[in-house]
């Protein structure tokens, strides 16, 4: 644990484990799938950006661009029985759940790239038909919390799901994501705390990009590592570096086998940086209210970069490999479909072109489902 | 041994025991179920609903939450979500504001949002009413804020037998159901009554036609419903005929006994001790015009609590709140009219 | 300087506008008033309503609050209870289910808890309403939860005029008001309006006839105020007189008006976008059914949400609301009957 | 500052206030009526069981037996422009705010013996009319926040009052109560999180007796001190030996210190035990969940008995004097009028005759007060 868990440190010192981190057992396989999973992200996101230029989609998009190396890292350890509860910024995450088992593996869990695509354009392909927007999905098949748009309002519900699953025998751990100005919200605190009573593995990730919406940090929170919340209910205040991939696996990995083992929750900060506004409605306004500086440094690291420095140290990238494909820092109007391999273009384009092929669903569906039926 | 008889002593039961038995059941039956609130383990509850229920079932299965509405709420659905049936106690229908959010814009739209993948089996019960001096917060009817959030179930039975049938429709319904328990009628003794030895349920949204007649129809529920069945006894002296109705079930709401009874009496009252704007009463008025305008021979009324609080001292409670004299008052006026 | 005139040029301002001019001014009018909200100062709010305030009056006038509704609404009572009047912002209206026990118990509450020592000069305040797309938690009219909550003003403007006098007299009310804004409303050109240029208010309380008609009235507020007059439009055509009532203020509610109108018509429809349930369009409904039966020629009737969230998808959100053709056929199946 | 707020000691160290404790500083004579004050609260709490065992009181009485030294402490050193807000525990509290300014005093603020006796027995008499109840008083002109039932409720409009004090140039702190159930609410996370972004001078104290209702702490919360809750917000977490009314003093005067200069709001956490059950409904079914040894212990430390001791130390208390009035230990069947010092039961005297006085208010007056008019 980090030195924001002085005591949980100590546990895993006696236990022995507390030296090597757990992606230093990661194969060069593993690591060369981390990245191209940062590109998929990317990718996402990048060509949803594009799309609704063209005015092909409705709604608002929250991009994850910058914010992907959270979502990666943080879903690549988990089983295929874990559960997931992303929200408004976390769209890559519905189908990077458990994608590890292979991409195009029809019997893995988490929602295919055509689910995704077919919610994103709003059609009958979404699980749930689309009836919720964007980002509410969701899929109790998949294992996906569905959220609604009350800021940390899933937490109970992670904690829940935890709480059902250990009484049924199960050894699920749930993560749930959420942005650093929601933790404001009392639901964060009274969802953690009864967690905590109860040591269910919930782990909350606080996806910390410095901003919400058009707030700074030192406006929502007293305390500026939001790792510090973990200590009013003595759990386990972990801190990754949310730009790189490595470091979110390893700190959500830890916090991960606490839960899993039966001590309860913990908190995972991912310190990051939000690459526009806090909306695409936002991008311009977002200049005015964000200093030039912090925009530039931020984009500095970005987390496309960092991994891929991290494998050419560790040798898996080497010669023209490490250079053909070049996304980082680029925004959606300056990237292009050569910056990405073409393995991860292509498979997001299977999703469009299924979503695109997906009908409209039908009006009165609308006044459906409002209750389960009994006959 | 006094007294020796080969029939069994009819052993009549009040509306708290009702309800313990319905849960104490069904928590036999469904081993995916749950009970939570606050302080409903260790102590019973606060009313002693869910007494003996921790012994029996375990501290897993019968949990002592902390004061936390939302969390009681939330947790309720993900536990849903994840396969099981949850009871989830407010210790005071009031503090369900508390956990108002969870309930109606995570647990109520669950099913629909996903298109009928998920459901939500969980019954939000606690103690409701005024009349017994609870003041502000110990006494609030406030069931119109979930009518108007679709997706929940809202009822509230008015005696024994009901209570314990339908807290097992509730739980056994698959929908969550609000479940509006009055604490004046826990332990009232004149409503006590013999319940099945056997399983029984009373289906969500029928209604109970209480007494017959024919000249004015009182539709109400909860307590209230004692207060028409008095102004009906009263009414009777005056040669006034009065049906009344317990609708038990809000949402759905049973239309038809309803209407059935107004095309014999041609006049409504409908009493309840909700603030009235926006009331379930004034509902129950606007469908009976909307749709039963032809029945009526005079303008459904209304009688409920005054848009107010409901305030401590009981002079003062009482001003504001439905009673037999008002009801007796207005049917009387109606049936002049 | 291509055309040059004597006469100003008439400057026409719309609903977004009109209610920033409408906080600058009491602001400006009064030092102890204060907004506070969720990225309302340096960001002047998601949709730009206080845009350029806190430039103005400094970030201890205009706050950019933690996301926390409850205490948004919360600490707002303690600065009113202490001498302040507080605009209050919901970044959404649907977001005040989270800051709801604060409302209804703590601030709803005070005036009456205090026999009157006590006022709330607050006004809770927030985009609403459906028809863009918002889908169940960016399109909620929830005015239901709070008509049914003794101590809430609740209004609700559709005109540029209106939106500023009542939000004006809204702050300067003393109670604590519940202030919905129509956000498909903020940027309408076509019903952008001059506005005084000298200070005026716009009673609460007080309904306005946007239409006169004699065959049938049309009740109704906020965004569906549109619908009715598009529909009294077409019914024209049909040779259907419509008459159109904007309530503006739904507590306090102007019966009078109503009343006076369906002397007139004897025939009335009342429309709104919440879900029927307990919502205000039955409150109306059962005040002209139990107040003004005998001026009824037709049942009155209701065209609203059904009882749905409101989905995203655009043929499943039209699907479940009231629109022009609703409206049309209710009043041509009224005026037959 | 206690252990719990590290950098806040070395802040007051720094200053050189670190040692001595503001107690120390008190008169003999102030003392005394601390001393008096105590006798005062448990008084009042003793003989409205009595009175309530004779019938002539409706509601429920949420005894403060044995906690009376949190109230006095916390409020011997406050300002009569400090607000107060407390709950259903704390009803001396309505009285004792002030009462240093003089237990006879018309001009002092705090609501007179009479007043609050109004409220009990339901009477015109009570600022508010009675209309809400027992414990649901307040009176903004005496400068006391009135609570709604829902616990920690009022912890945002203290928030409030200390915004709005500082906005009109004041410099006044805000002392809300609480029991430490009450902590679990989300509202109380939501209002100390303000707080402690805007520096209010706000000071939670908590009033840990072990029980919240029928519920173990360690089902309310996973950390065993509340004060700990404050390392969440990077605020002060002092605790304090809640049966000695010289310690919360000083803990509450740290904390009034700190919030008053401007540096924040603070939470006391006040260690006590709760005599009876939660209110008299549950004092028999208290028998059956609370272990008889617990009750026994808790006996043990009589706030009375501890505040005697330090006064014979003191040498305040002599001979006589020391043992003229032994309330402590005795519940409410078994201490007389004699166990009180005589103005202590005069005073209380003078409140029940006001109130037997005072008429009931109109039943008319139910539905009054809805709105204020605007004429
Ligand atoms: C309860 C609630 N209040 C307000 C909002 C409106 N809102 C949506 S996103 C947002 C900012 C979120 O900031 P943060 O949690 O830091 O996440 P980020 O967008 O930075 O990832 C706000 C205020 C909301 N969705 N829910
Ligand atoms: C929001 C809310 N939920 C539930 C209750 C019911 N209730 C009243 S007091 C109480 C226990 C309070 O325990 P604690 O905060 O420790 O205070 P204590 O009574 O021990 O002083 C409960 C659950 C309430 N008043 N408010
Ligand atoms: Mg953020
Ligand atoms: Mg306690």
């Amino acid at each position: 644990m980090s030195a924001k868990s002085g005591s949980a440190t100590a546990e895993r010192a006696e236990q022995g484990q507390g030296s090597r981190r757990p992606s230093e057992s990661l194969t060069r396989d593993e690591c060369l799938e981390l990245f191209k999973q940062l590109y998929l992200a990317r990718y996402f996101d990048i060509r949803l950006i594009k799309e609704k230029k063209r005015g092909r989609l409705r709604g608002t998009l929250y991009s994850s661009h910058n914010q992907e190396a959270i979502l990666v890292g943080s879903l690549f350890g988990l089983l295929s029985t874990d559960w997931i509860s992303p929200i408004h910024r976390d769209m890559p995450a519905f189908f990077l759940k458990d994608i590890r088992q292979g991409w195009d593996n029809d019997s893995r869990l988490g929602m295919t790239i055509e689910e995704v695509c077919c919610q994103v354009w709003g059609k009958e392909g979404s699980p749930g038909r689309a009836r919720d927007n964007w980002s509410h999905i969701g899929s109790k098949a998949n294992k996906i919390i569905h959220s609604t748009s009350m800021l940390a309002g899933t937490i109970p519900a992670a904690a829940g799901v935890a709480y059902a699953d250990r009484m049924q025998g199960g050894n699920c751990v749930v993560l749930t994501y959420n942005g650093e100005g929601s933790t404001a919200q009392g639901i964060f605190h009274e969802a953690i705390n009864y967690a905590a009573v109860h040591k269910l593995p919930v782990i909350t990730i606080i996806e910390n990009n410095h901003w919400a919406y058009g707030t700074p940090t030192e406006l929502e929170s007293p305390v500026e590592d939001f790792a510090d919340r973990a200590k009013g209910y003595g759990i386990p205040g972990l801190i990754a570096d949310g730009q790189d991939v490595f470091d979110v696996y390893d700190k959500v990995m830890e916090a991960v086998e606490h839960a899993r083992s039966g001590k309860g929750p913990a908190i995972v900060e991912c310190k990051t940086f939000r690459a526009y506004g806090h909306g695409d409605h936002d991008d311009d306004r977002a200049m005015k209210y964000r200093p030039a500086e912090e925009v530039e440094k931020g984009r500095s690291r970005d987390p496309i970069a960092v991994c891929r420095q991290r494998l050419i140290e560790l040798g898996y990238l080497t010669g023209e490999e490490a250079t053909s494909f070049m996304a980082e820092g680029k925004s959606a109007t300056e990237a292009t479909n050569e910056d990405f391999p073409p393995e991860v273009v292509a498979y997001l384009n299977k999703g469009i072109e299924a979503a695109i092929a997906s009908p409209l669903p039908a009006a009165e569906e609308g006044a459906m489902w409002v209750f389960k039926e009994n006959n | 041994m006094a007294a020796t008889t080969d029939a069994p002593v009819a052993l009549k039961k009040n509306y708290l025991t009702a309800l313990k038995e319905a849960l104490d059941e069904e928590m036999q039956r469904n081993s995916l179920m749950l009970c939570q609130g606050e302080d409903i383990g260790r102590l019973g509850g606060a009313f002693g609903v869910t007494d003996g229920l921790q012994a029996k079932y375990g501290e897993d299965r019968v949990v002592d939450m902390p004061i936390s509405e939302a969390a009681i709420v939330g947790s309720a659905v993900g536990m849903a979500l994840n396969g099981m049936t949850v009871m989830a106690e407010m210790q005071f229908i009031d503090f369900i504001s508390c956990g108002f959010d969870q309930i109606v814009n995570m647990m109520a739209t669950y099913h629909y949002r996903t298109a009928g993948e998920v459901n939500i089996p969980v019954v939000v019960r606690g103690p409701a009413g005024a009349y017994g001096g609870g003041a502000l917060y110990h006494s609030q009817m406030n069931e119109a804020w979930f009518c108007n959030s679709p997706g929940l179930k809202v009822v509230c039975p008015s005696t024994p037998y009901d209570a314990k049938g339908m807290l097992k429709a509730a739980l056994r319904d698959g929908n969550p159901v609000i479940f509006y328990e009055i604490k004046e009628l826990y332990r009232k003794r004149e409503i006590e009554e013999e319940l099945p030895t056997e399983d029984y349920i009373v289906p969500l949204g029928k209604a109970a036609v209480r007494r017959e007649g024919t000249d004015v129809t009182l539709v109400s529920y909860g307590q209230n419903v004692y207060h028409c069945l008095d102004a009906a006894t009263e009414l009777e002296k005056q040669g006034i005929s009065a049906e009344v109705i317990d609708l038990r079930s809000l949402v759905p709401l049973d239309e038809e006994t309803i209407f059935n009874s107004i095309a014999k009496t041609s006049r409504v009252i409908v009493v309840n001790e909700a603030p009235m704007t926006c009331g379930f009463a004034g509902e129950v008025v606007a469908r009976i015009t909307t749709k039963a305008f032809h029945l009526l021979d005079a303008p459904p009324s209304r009688v409920t609590r005054m848009d107010t609080p409901v305030p401590w001292v009981k002079p003062l409670e009482l001003h504001v709140l439905p009673s037999v004299d008002k009801i007796v008052n207005e049917a009387v006026r109606l049936v002049k009219f």
